[in-house]
């Protein structure tokens, strides 16, 4: 970087001393914080810190704080989203914010607008506009297709299109990465630079190291609620930061594991096949086959849409008569019959959508975790041994450090890294043979994700055996003995770990492979 | 050829409104099976079918935009009863005149479904609760007006006398027929609340904005949509649309009752619900309403033609309710 | 009037066809009410009765009118809900020629045949008058009052009022009155309220036979249905006689339902003969005394 | 010391069950205000208020288990007639003793309940319009068992005699009183059944499934709850809670009127929400309900005690009930 602190002008939002409560408890307790023209200032800090809370008051959700905000220089308090959008402030939540039931080019328009006379809406202009910011934001979906029928990372890049699409002085994302693929990362990164060139701020929240380092000009740090530290990414080397994070020292969090000699097959898939939701004749997944061994880490891997969630929901039998296939656990017949069943047998699903497939907020602690295993803490009546279900939840969140005022609190007051803790703890107190994961360190922080790594480890040492999608590639390749790729729902590549590397992930991944194009069938 | 026409039908019968239609139609066949001596052959059957819907399809329509903000507003009969009340008061012993006393009555449903939405919406009470209590409450009011009365034209005065006023002709106007006779005013006011509701759900920025708050209140409030402002003006709607079926309730009794339209919330909510639009909000439109309306109608008339006792009218409509929203969501 | 243009021949093969608009069936008087006209009908195989429900609502009622001009019967029976909203229909089907026989409550005009009924006020008089005269001038009175935005409730209301004649006999109390809209929980609610609040009730006046029921279940939960006596309206064969004879109430006074009366002048209207424009119904008390006797006729 | 004594008294009061007991107490000091010349101070008002609300609670605690499951069911007040008739057909018509006829009676309401958690369950209905389609069918089939007639000890026989049969005793031994008559055998059925309630909500396994299902059916679908049977199971315990209510409010009124208990289950789910439980699922408990139930019973008996007109009543009610929800949220 050219510039120098000095040389810029006064900042697009500067907060001073900003006190945030929930109730009783205070979350935010004075934090300073400033965004500059042309810059991309990251905001990092432990799941709980109190990033999404300090965007949040930023973007006007939340307007009972106190503390200063000034927006261009001008001491502001934003009463609702729109103010904060009217002053030039853009924001990607954390928590998908779309409307699933409407159509594509409403959700880019959504609380914008394009009217006429009487507040007649200028639906032919609209579409055209937004057919434009699609193929800007390289996002293949027609305008008028619901928004909720897109896969998850097509509706993240669809957020980030329409909060980039606003002339905004200051663009917030919160974790805008956290489901998206490699491929769509780059793209988001190379329009944050542009609009970091245009001289616009940017606020950009992650977990990612590499992320880090890639885009920011400033770093601040937050824990518990407090600042660390804001310092430029040249005076905060990554071990520095971790430790301003997480305020101890880690031990390697990526660090490689042996390769054990691979023991029986614990669960083999063969010929799986799974039908589109809604068009008729079209496979998702097809003839996919594999095998996982007690004790093996298989990476499953494939750009957006190729078919991996689709994959495991298919194994763990959540979609009904549109999979079809054969499997084996534990050399027995493995029916993939549905959820309750597939538990019961030790196969267990942790979905990459927390919000809608994995969590119901109001739920205390204690009942979100125990939930999948009630059968074991219950006796044939059905009378359910309390004290015995807290013991075994207690010791399971503390070896994950769950940070919960308590365990009668309801799962939906946590921060999402912590609420992602409590979901993972779920599928591991109901004691699986094999474990499904897909996206586990969803919007984890680094020191949560070291935990859950040594974790995994621990888990596998004990011959459980883990199918693991991530769409971090570093996470995939240090966690990972085996990485199966898939293109367009069919088998495009088995890696073994040697072979493995980036490229030869991304390339099957994209239809070429050492061996020609991919799958076998033209 | 016979493939892209099959394929094109096979969409089509996918839609809401195909589904709607289609269950409109098998009651139509129902009703020309069980004819009752040729009667369901004849217009005035279908149109006095028409008339005896419109109060109920006019309600309808203002809960077809609160339950796309996924809301209920229980309030509407009250609302209808209090608007009654107030048309026989303003126009009878008052002597208002009709352009005076309309806009006055619209006024005050318009004013209490907003006092619901804005209970909803900025004081966050659930729509049941908020729309239950204002059933209750407006029922109440509608008591206090009428002073526990029906207002005929036969008038008391505070001296203890009384006399007969003149109906008003604005009574006879709502109550009387068009086009020859072959349509009655109150279709037409029904026709053209479908038509207003049409276009501020499919037209209008507003529409938009109700369909996202009913999507994803969230969203909606994170992309700068007017929350509150919107379900105020849902319930307001849902009111105003409550005051006209009042207005063309009492001139068709050509009296204000407080006690009319009891339960004919529950008869809208299954017009709406039948047509298509689900209660969970978000989606739906004021024709699948429209078709639901009908359904619901002919289902009415069908029974009354017939003379079916009333154990088995209750029978049958519990079980024709089920029947068409299995139906409307396909096998 | 117009006289009869019958569409049917008026046999046994081919009978006429009445169609009976009943307002509600909700309460069992009307039950009664149909029942009544069925047993007469029943007696003539040239009658062919359809019998409708407006489940309470005056334009459904007003629809059935029209739906039985449209099928064509030879006479229309109507207990109208009320009179207002049904005046226009039914004079629409008298002046095509179809005869009309109003039941128990009137429509305004004089457009239909035969208005039968009996005299709400009349027969809240009649009770106001027995309760003075068996309380002896002396004592406290509970009074259960129907829906009152009703006419039968405003009439039994008046009626016995003008009965007791409180002017005249300042002895007699209404010592409490409550709304129980015709149904007998409700009635059970009030009269514990009463109970709470009077230490003593001479006699609770309700004003049907079901509120009077509740009334006595109330009193016999807290001890005190030896202290007071209960008096109800309706007189049901099933209801309100049964109650007397069973000592639960002390008097009751029928309030007819014309059925009878109904087919005997539709009998004479189709075969083209005058019939009155109105008749009025009288009432009977029933008491312990008299109920197996068939109760005493008041004129 | 006396800090600690203050944020635990903060703390208690921001729990529901505070709100909800101060609301409560809020009306009951209300009735010592309006106290109808010292009748609110004593004991038999308050007898007669709990066996009152006996009817009411004892449906509400079904509702409060549907309502955790982010349902509703419309249905308890038919079923409950429908019992009421069965019960009184069974007992005097025909005859049975109680202990037969009571657990057919009860079989009964459970296999309607049971009926609408099928169709909301596993054909995917919403329960507002399954529970609204067994409202009316129940309704209907309650008269087809009673003839449209109230059963009572006053017997027709098919051959057109009649006479009176003596009142079985269990009418009379329901509608008694116990401790030496200072608490209505009602009142304990309905405390019973909100033991059971609350055992079966905090503490089995079908408890937490059903508040699992309420708070994210898809969730709970996936972390191996059987979502479908937990359905079943909720609405066949509000039927059967709505059974045993038929009976008791056929034992109170020593017959079966088919048309008794319309609109009941409004007052319910009034009572589950004063409560503190919300319509949107996931939370509440039955101990809620009980304050709730307390709540509304003393409003209705403070008005009827001060022999408050009818308008008066619906307009206060319908107040209260919102101030009571926004009471219940705090400001
Ligand atoms: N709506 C809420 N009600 C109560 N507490 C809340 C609420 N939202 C957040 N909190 C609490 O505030 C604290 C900060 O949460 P926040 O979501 O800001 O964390 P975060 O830094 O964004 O974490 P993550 O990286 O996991 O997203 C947490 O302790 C959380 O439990
Ligand atoms: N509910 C749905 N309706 C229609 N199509 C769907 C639905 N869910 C998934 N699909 C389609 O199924 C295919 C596979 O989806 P899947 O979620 O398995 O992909 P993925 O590889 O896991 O991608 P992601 O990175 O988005 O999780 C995609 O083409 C997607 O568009
Ligand atoms: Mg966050
Ligand atoms: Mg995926």
């Amino acid at each position: 970087m050219t510039t120098t602190p000095a040389e810029l002008p006064v900042p697009i939002v500067s907060a001073r001393g900003i006190r945030k409560a929930f109730g009783p408890v205070e979350v935010l307790h004075g934090v300073d914080f400033d965004v500059r023209p042309g810059e991309v200032h990251v905001l990092a800090g432990e799941n709980g810190a109190g990033k999404s809370t300090l965007i949040k008051i930023l973007s006007g959700v939340y307007g009972d704080f106190s503390g200063e905000l000034r927006v261009g220089g001008r001491p502001r308090r934003f009463g609702r989203p729109a103010d904060a959008a009217r002053a030039g402030i853009a924001t990607i939540h954390q928590e998908l914010s779309l409307v699933p039931s409407m159509t594509v080019a409403d959700n880019l328009f959504l609380g914008r607008e394009t009217t006429g006379r009487f507040g007649r809406v200028d639906f032919a202009r609209q579409t055209a506009e937004a057919a434009r910011i699609l193929a800007d934001a390289g996002l293949e979906c027609s305008p008028r297709q619901l928004a909720g029928d897109l896969p998850i990372s097509s509706q993240q890049m669809l957020e980030i299109a329409r909060a980039l699409a606003r002339d905004a002085s200051l663009v917030i994302l919160d974790e805008p990465t956290s489901a998206l693929s490699d491929r769509e990362t780059e793209t988001l990164f190379a329009r944050i630079l542009a609009l970091r060139a245009q001289g616009r701020g940017i606020v950009y929240i992650t977990h990612r190291m590499e992320e880090i380092y890639r885009l920011a000009d400033r770093i601040t740090v937050l824990r518990d609620g407090r600042l660390v530290g804001t310092a430029t990414p040249d005076r905060l080397p990554p071990a520095e930061l971790v430790r301003w994070m997480v305020g101890r020292e880690l031990g390697r969090a990526e660090a490689r594991r042996d390769v054990r000699a691979s023991g029986p097959p614990a669960l083999e898939v063969t010929a799986l096949r799974v039908a589109h939701a809604s068009v008729p004749g079209r496979l998702v997944v097809e003839d996919v086959s594999f095998a996982v061994a007690r004790g093996e880490i298989l990476g499953l891997a494939g750009l957006q849409g190729s078919g991996t969630s689709e994959t495991l929901h298919a194994i763990f039998g959540a979609l009904g008569r549109r999979a079809s296939g054969r499997a084996r656990l534990d050399g027995e017949r493995f029916p993939m019959r549905g959820a309750r069943d597939s538990i019961a047998r030790g196969v267990v699903l942790l979905t990459n959508d927390r919000k809608a497939l994995g969590l119901a907020p109001e739920l205390s602690v204690i009942d979100s975790v125990s939930l999948a295993s009630l059968a074991r803490f219950s006796g044939a009546g059905g009378w359910v041994r309390r004290a015995e279900e807290r013991a075994a939840v207690a010791g399971l969140t503390a070896a994950f450090r769950l940070n919960a005022p308590s365990l009668d609190a309801p799962v939906g007051a946590l921060s999402g890294g912590n609420q992602q803790k409590t979901y993972l703890a779920r599928c591991l107190l109901a004691k699986p043979r094999v474990l499904l994961l897909d996206e586990p360190t969803r919007g984890i922080d680094v020191g949560a994700k070291a935990d859950i790594y040594e974790l995994m480890r621990a888990w596998v040492a004990e011959g459980i055996a883990i199918v693991l999608i991530t769409s971090e590639m570093d996470e995939l390749l240090a966690l990972s003995d085996r990485i199966l790729v898939l293109h367009r729902g069919r088998p495009a590549a088995e890696l073994a770990r040697d072979a493995a590397s980036k490229d030869a992930v991304l390339a099957a991944a994209m239809g070429h492979t050492a061996t020609g194009t991919a799958g076998g069938r033209p | 050829m016979t493939r892209g026409w099959r394929a094109a039908l096979g969409e089509w019968w996918a839609t809401p409104v195909a589904r709607a239609l289609v269950a409109l139609a098998l009651m139509l066949l129902i009703g020309c099976v069980f004819n009752a001596d040729g009667a369901f052959f004849k217009w005035s059957v279908h149109r006095d079918m028409l008339r005896q819907v419109s109060v109920y399809g006019i309600l309808a329509c203002g809960m077809t935009v609160v339950i796309i903000t996924a809301g209920i507003d229980l309030s509407v009969s009250s609302i209808l009863a209090l608007a009654a009340v107030s048309f026989a008061w303003l126009t009878l012993p008052e002597g208002w005149p009709a352009a005076l006393a309309i806009p006055a009555v619209l006024v005050i449903g318009t004013a209490l479904g907003s006092v619901s939405g804005v209970l909803a919406a900025r004081m966050r009470i659930q729509p049941f609760i908020v729309t239950l209590a204002m059933m209750v409450f407006a029922r109440g009011l509608a008591k206090v007006v009428s002073g526990g009365m029906k207002i005929t034209n036969y008038v008391q005065e505070p001296d203890g006398t009384s006399h007969l006023v003149p109906m008003p002709r604005i009574f006879g106007m709502i109550d009387s027929r068009v086009l020859g006779g072959n349509v009655s005013i109150v279709t037409v006011i029904f026709l053209l609340c479908v038509l207003a509701t049409w276009i501020i759900l499919s037209r209008l920025r507003l529409g938009r904005h109700l369909y996202a708050v009913g999507g994803n209140e969230e969203a909606a409030r994170l992309s700068g949509v007017p929350v509150a402002r919107t379900l105020v003006m849902a319930y307001a709607l849902s009111g105003l649309f409550a005051a006209i079926a009042g207005i063309c309730q009492a001139a068709q009794e050509t009296q204000g009752d407080p006690e009319t339209g009891m339960g004919y919330e529950l008869d809208a909510i299954a017009m709406v619900v039948i047509g298509g639009t689900t209660l969970a909000g978000g989606k739906g439109s004021v024709v699948l309403t429209l078709i639901g309306v009908l359904t619901i109608g002919y289902l009415q008339k069908i029974l009354s033609l017939n003379a079916a006792p009333e154990a088995t009218r209750l029978m049958l409509t519990g079980t024709i309710i089920v029947c068409a929203v299995l139906f409307q969501r396909g096998r | 009037g117009s006289g009869s243009r019958a569409r049917h021949a008026g046999t046994a093969a081919d009978p006429y066809v009445i169609g009976m608009s009943q307002c509600n069936l909700g309460e069992p008087w009307r039950v009664q009410m149909d029942a009544d006209v069925r047993a007469a009908a029943a007696e003539h195989p040239n009658l062919k009765v359809i019998f409708k429900d407006a489940q309470n609502s005056s334009l459904t009622q007003r629809s059935q009118v029209e739906e039985f001009v449209d099928q064509g019967v030879d006479l229309i029976i109507i207990s109208p809900k009320e009179a207002a909203p049904l005046t226009k229909p039914v004079a629409a089907a008298y002046q095509q020629g179809i005869p009309v026989i109003v039941l128990d409550r009137e429509v305004q005009g004089d457009q239909f045949t035969t208005f039968i009924g009996a005299d709400n006020v009349k027969i809240g008089r009649e009770a106001g008058t027995w309760i003075r005269e068996t309380l002896g001038g002396q004592g406290t009175i509970v009074e259960l009052k129907g829906l009152m935005t009703s006419t039968p409730g405003q009439d039994r209301h008046s009626g016995f009022l003008e009965g007791l004649e409180l002017d005249t006999h300042p002895g007699l109390k209404i010592v409490f009155s409550g709304e129980m809209e015709w149904l007998e929980p409700n009635a059970r609610r009030e009269m514990e309220s009463a109970l709470a609040t009077n230490a003593k009730i001479d006699l609770v006046y309700a004003h049907n036979d079901p509120g009077a029921h509740g009334a006595w279940l109330a009193a016999r939960a807290a001890g005190r249905d030896k202290e007071m006596k209960f008096v109800g309206i309706d007189a049901l064969p099933q209801e309100g006689q049964q109650y007397v004879k069973q000592g639960i109430l002390d008097a009751t006074f029928l309030y007819p339902t014309g059925g009878q009366e109904a087919i005997d002048v539709a009998l004479k209207a189709l075969a083209g003969g005058t019939v009155p424009k109105k008749i009025v119904l009288g009432t009977r008390l029933f008491t312990k005394e008299n109920i197996d006797t068939g109760g005493q006729a008041i004129r």
